[in-house]
């Protein structure tokens, strides 16, 4: 079954609110406006304005009572519009969600589910361009899952809401028309392990997010060259899924880790520095990453392009490092 | 205290500045639309927001301040801009992303900026400007300067927290900031009663000891007129003054709304209250312009909205090896 | 709305209820001066912010608060946990980072739990735990719990953006939600003067909407009352109350505080209205008790303290081999 | 001439308040307090409310309005009482401080200088002891400094203002009453370079803040027992030297990165892919991390001190490292 990236979404939101009666949906303009990129258009229609809340400009306050639902026994799914905004809810995020746990001795569970739409690719320009993953993959007691496929868009919601801890999933606007095939009875995912989203030998492309179709089309491409490339889909970006890391390393001993985050202290570090602590003399060569260029983003598609990972460079960089070209 | 036009006729007598104040709301009305229009072309990219039926608001308010003073704007800021003297080619040419475009084209419909005009912004994280509009005018405090900082924001942004400890710390330092509330009864597809408990806006001054005011943002003169109390006022006593403009947006929240959340009769019957037809109406009955020069305004304004587009097309793409430039000053 | 104790005379005539107020506010009071007492020994590390002079806030407000009531607190929170029915014991055991502690020792002094007594901390950001109020008291609303939340911050605290987003949501969205600021004229070093430009602060419930009273927050029957006032409203209207108590902490912000910032006279001034004194005398003069029984409730707190820190001194530290534990549940 | 850290930061900022008079300092208990950790103790005697401002609690406020009074042609220096609360003041710091200046195509600078005292090791658990010195490196825009001795404490300041960009320096709270050698004269600091603090042939240990003085310790140590360790302070953690971390690896080839951050997505990790992507062939073994461990910060002293890297874990990791156990 042919499916948008985006019906994907609305689908896993439908199936929690019908699921369970503990489940609603807050954020800014999900209800009248139907969600600012149309993901949850006509559920306030099906749901009622008791499951489907718009909820005022106040970041920090929405999340937070959030958090606070779910203390007080609620499932509740809070989409802060896009991730440009979370810089206001963070302290939220971090100080409360993520620590109550631990502070608390075990005794409060945070059960709450954090959706962002995140991304480039669009002209926002420096504002709302944002790839904070690697902001969050560095907080311990938080679980962030990055929905870089179709089946993950719609499966990660039915496993996170029921994780006991805060989850936050990085949704990708840039993806949002995209179509795919979807099986009619795709559900729930697991939300602890990368995935080999293709298997290879020569080389692996370690990605998520936005760079995982990029890191498949590229691998397509470097196929007809003759470079079998294996494509791992960190998908769960905290706590890291190091054994499959290591594994395709032993198999491959080559590594690029793509990334449109910005270039130092991310997710491409951690996983080249865990490779490096636990499987260093795997290596034939260093690893490289190919990541998003420091700089806010640009409005002007050519520089905007300029400071993302295209496909096309991941083909170069991966011939490159094979000494193909 | 009352809406100003309430309190007091709000009428002229120059001509020139009827004139002034027709063709300042003409010129954004035309710029707008023709931004909508290069939308669907493709011309410009990004989010775009349009100001359509707020023009009174930016060209009223804008009336009261000087050269010196700063103005502080959201990403529905052409009429800002405009307003405050950034040539339409400019403002469109960074809308086409040139480098002749006021931000070197970087920045797009949502951060034009003017250093030399003092213009700051063109900021896209709702009330992430008021706090830097606060800090603004206590630069202006410290340095014994004689100008006021003007801040516009929504009456979305009302809500965030950003707006309650801005409000505290301009009044608790006293800096010489007017604070313009553009409340178009809608923060995107939310209504106000969605997203205020308490919806008088301008009541919310008082909890910070701050004066506030609210006026008729569909007309100019009214805003015109409620400014320069507010502005005089500030510039005399260096406090704070918050100004609530009552206004309506026409358009789309931006080129993505389906505008599933309101009716197209409310739209209507607040289209009927388009204040540049009310101003045309106004200088007309009062006789100090007449049809033929309304008709030489439209003429001029598409003139200058068509040289505006000319001056964007022909303007050039920023080399790509530039693209790391300004991170850092060097 | 005038402070209550203006409004009625507050007395009381049932006996067991004044012995249990003075019980409640002498235990929080020794409770706090042991507790310094054990910070200079280091048997308490970290921060330490001690209760003592606001006693009759925590005490007058928990009574109008029922059994299923959540209740959220700051840093300055020993005062509510006892007034919750929290053990002196177990308390203390969290402050020495005992096994045996209410939140596992993991938490210490700032970081009170107890999930069984619906006490949700113990929250060290300052104004952090607003939202999070809101939130448990929509989980109410959602779930027709018969509950209601009951959230204590300061004044230092109203000026965050936080405490804006949290009144202007509880308004909204109706939720039965008991705002408590405990008003002692400091956040930490700076008077309220520099902190607020305006500072009644039970004036800005009406920004919100929200129904809003002052109280002397030195006079456990006068917070008393106002609780059993507020927390009757929120309970027939299901709608959120904004309670201030103005109040003084006789003690240094922390153990840290050197107190350049007021002068001792202001402090003297203020203990003069201690509000356990106060309340003894009122209950002496009202010949509910009598000298002995206040003897003797000296002597039942003296014990249950002593008990406590023994509690605490007998209690085991965690091994550190469960150092990663709670990161996640499973 | 033996100087606190707190000496040492308070000299600096009395001589910026001398030396310009478009410096001010703000924030939360500077004035009339005297700085929560008594940094600032007499500065408003001397200098006057104008110049030394007790601001509410409104962290997103006046961390905003420092960035608003940098545009308007001041020097403030903006002191976020510790980087527990700075969370609420991240999106000015991300979404304006960092970002106007390429925003604008260049027309607005934001002097404006960000004070911010940090770090472990006093029990304050797990919302007052957070070391989040990664997330401030990862946003380009950014000047980031760790002040990791009494020499930065006194120096950084000075040169931090001469800059027209933001620049952000971390405080470490543990070591206020710390006393050291400081010439009289001690004065303005590079903060373009890291510094080889002592140089060594067996091992680099690269570290910063709080890490420094246990990485000098634990050399002292290991030279008796015959291990040359080399002593590497970070100090500018945004932009990194890059030049300093690899001539060092060229030098020793060994690595360890000591870092009391939590242990994933930090700097160590953009250190250790650094020298991958840079050096591989250089590296007798995989570079290791010695990072706090990832937990929200236990109260008891005894699991703080298990959370963070301690000298004597420097040592056995150094010594493992080099076979000499
Ligand atoms: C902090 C933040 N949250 C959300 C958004 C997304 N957003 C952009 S405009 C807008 C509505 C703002 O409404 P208002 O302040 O009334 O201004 P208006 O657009 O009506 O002029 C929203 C929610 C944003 N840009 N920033
Ligand atoms: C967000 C935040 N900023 C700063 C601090 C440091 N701090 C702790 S308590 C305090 C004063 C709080 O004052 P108030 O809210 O009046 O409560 P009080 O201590 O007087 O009970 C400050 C500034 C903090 N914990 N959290
Ligand atoms: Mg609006
Ligand atoms: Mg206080």
């Amino acid at each position: 079954m042919k499916i948008t990236y985006r019906e994907a979404l609305k689908q896993a939101i439908r199936e929690a609110l019908q699921n369970d009666e503990r489940v609603f949906l807050m954020g800014e303009d999900v209800g009248r406006y139907g969600g600012a990129f149309a993901v949850s258009k006509g559920l306030l229609q099906e749901f009622g304005p008791g499951r489907i809340m718009d909820v005022p400009l106040s970041e920090s306050g929405f999340v937070g009572a959030g958090i606070g639902a779910a203390l007080g026994g609620m499932r509740p799914v809070v989409e802060v519009m896009t991730v440009n905004f979370s810089l206001l809810a963070m302290d939220q995020l971090v100080n409360n969600a993520a620590t109550l746990l631990h502070m608390s001795g075990g005794q409060l569970n945070v059960p709450v589910v954090i959706r962002m739409s995140c991304g480039t690719g669009r002209q926002l320009a420096a504002q709302h361009s944002h790839s904070w993953e690697p902001l969050y993959a560095h907080i311990p007691g938080l679980i962030v899952l990055s929905a870089g496929t179709h089946e993950d868009a719609r499966g990660m919601l039915h496993t996170a809401l029921q994780c006991p801890d805060p989850v936050i999933i990085f949704e990708y606007t840039a993806m949002l028309n995209l179509e795919a095939d979807l099986p009619a009875d795709a559900g729930a995912v697991n939300i602890d392990r990368a995935c080999v989203r293709k298997e290879g030998k020569d080389i692996s492309i370690i990605t998520y997010g936005a760079g995982v179709y990029k890191a498949l089309d590229a691998a397509k491409e470097l196929t007809a060259a003759g470079i079998d490339a294996e494509v791992i889909d960190l998908r769960v970006l905290r706590p890291l899924d190091n054994i499959s890391i290591l594994d395709s390393v032993r198999k491959t001993h080559r590594v690029l880790v793509v990334e449109e985050a910005w270039g130092s202290v991310n997710i491409a570090a951690e996983v080249s520095a865990r490779i490096m602590e636990n499987v260093f003399y795997e290596l034939d060569a260093g690893v490289q990453r190919l990541c998003g260029i420091e700089v806010p983003m640009p409005y002007p598609k050519h520089l905007e392009d300029a400071s993302l990972p295209q496909i096309e460079d991941i083909i170069k960089k991966v011939k490159k490092m094979l000494q193909h070209d | 205290m009352e809406e100003t036009s309430g309190m007091q006729t709000t009428t002229i007598t120059d001509r020139e500045h009827g004139m002034d104040l027709l063709y300042q709301m003409m010129r954004i009305r035309r710029f707008e639309e023709k931004s909508a229009e290069l939308y669907t072309k493709a011309k410009i990219r990004g989010f775009l927001h349009l100001y359509v039926g707020e023009e009174a608001v930016a060209v009223g308010v804008t009336q009261a301040l000087r050269t010196m003073d700063n103005v502080l704007s959201t990403y529905r800021e052409h009429g800002h801009a405009l307003s405050r003297g950034i040539t339409a080619g400019v403002i469109l040419a960074e809308m086409f992303g040139k480098l002749q475009g006021c931000s070197r084209g970087r920045g797009g419909s949502m951060h034009l900026f003017d250093a030399g005009k003092r213009f700051y912004g063109g900021n896209a994280i709702v009330a992430g400007h008021l706090p830097m509009a606060v800090g603004m005018a206590l630069a202006s405090k410290k340095q014994k300067m004689d100008n006021i900082t003007c801040c516009f924001f929504g009456d979305g942004a009302a809500a965030e927290g950003e707006f309650h400890e801005s409000m505290n710390l301009a009044a608790l330092w006293e800096v010489p900031l007017l604070m313009v509330c553009e409340n178009n009864l809608y923060a995107m597809g939310t209504a106000i009663r969605y997203t205020h408990a308490m919806q008088d806006l301008e009541k919310k001054g008082a909890g910070y000891g701050i004066e506030s005011m609210k006026v008729n943002g569909m007309d100019v003169l009214a805003v015109e007129q409620a400014a320069r109390l507010a502005t005089a006022k500030i510039r005399t006593t260096g406090k704070p003054f918050f100004l609530v403009c009552n206004t309506y947006r026409f358009r789309a929240h931006s080129m993505f709304d389906a505008e599933l959340y309101r009716d197209k009769s409310e739209v209507e019957a607040w289209k009927k209250k388009d204040p540049i037809p009310a101003l045309m109406q106004q200088l007309l009955e009062w006789q100090l312009v007449t049809a033929a020069d309304i008709k030489q305004l439209e003429l001029k304004v598409e003139t200058e909205i068509q040289q505006a587009v000319d001056f964007a097309e022909s303007g050039t793409l920023e080399p790509v090896e530039e693209l790391t430039k300004f991170v850092y000053s060097k």
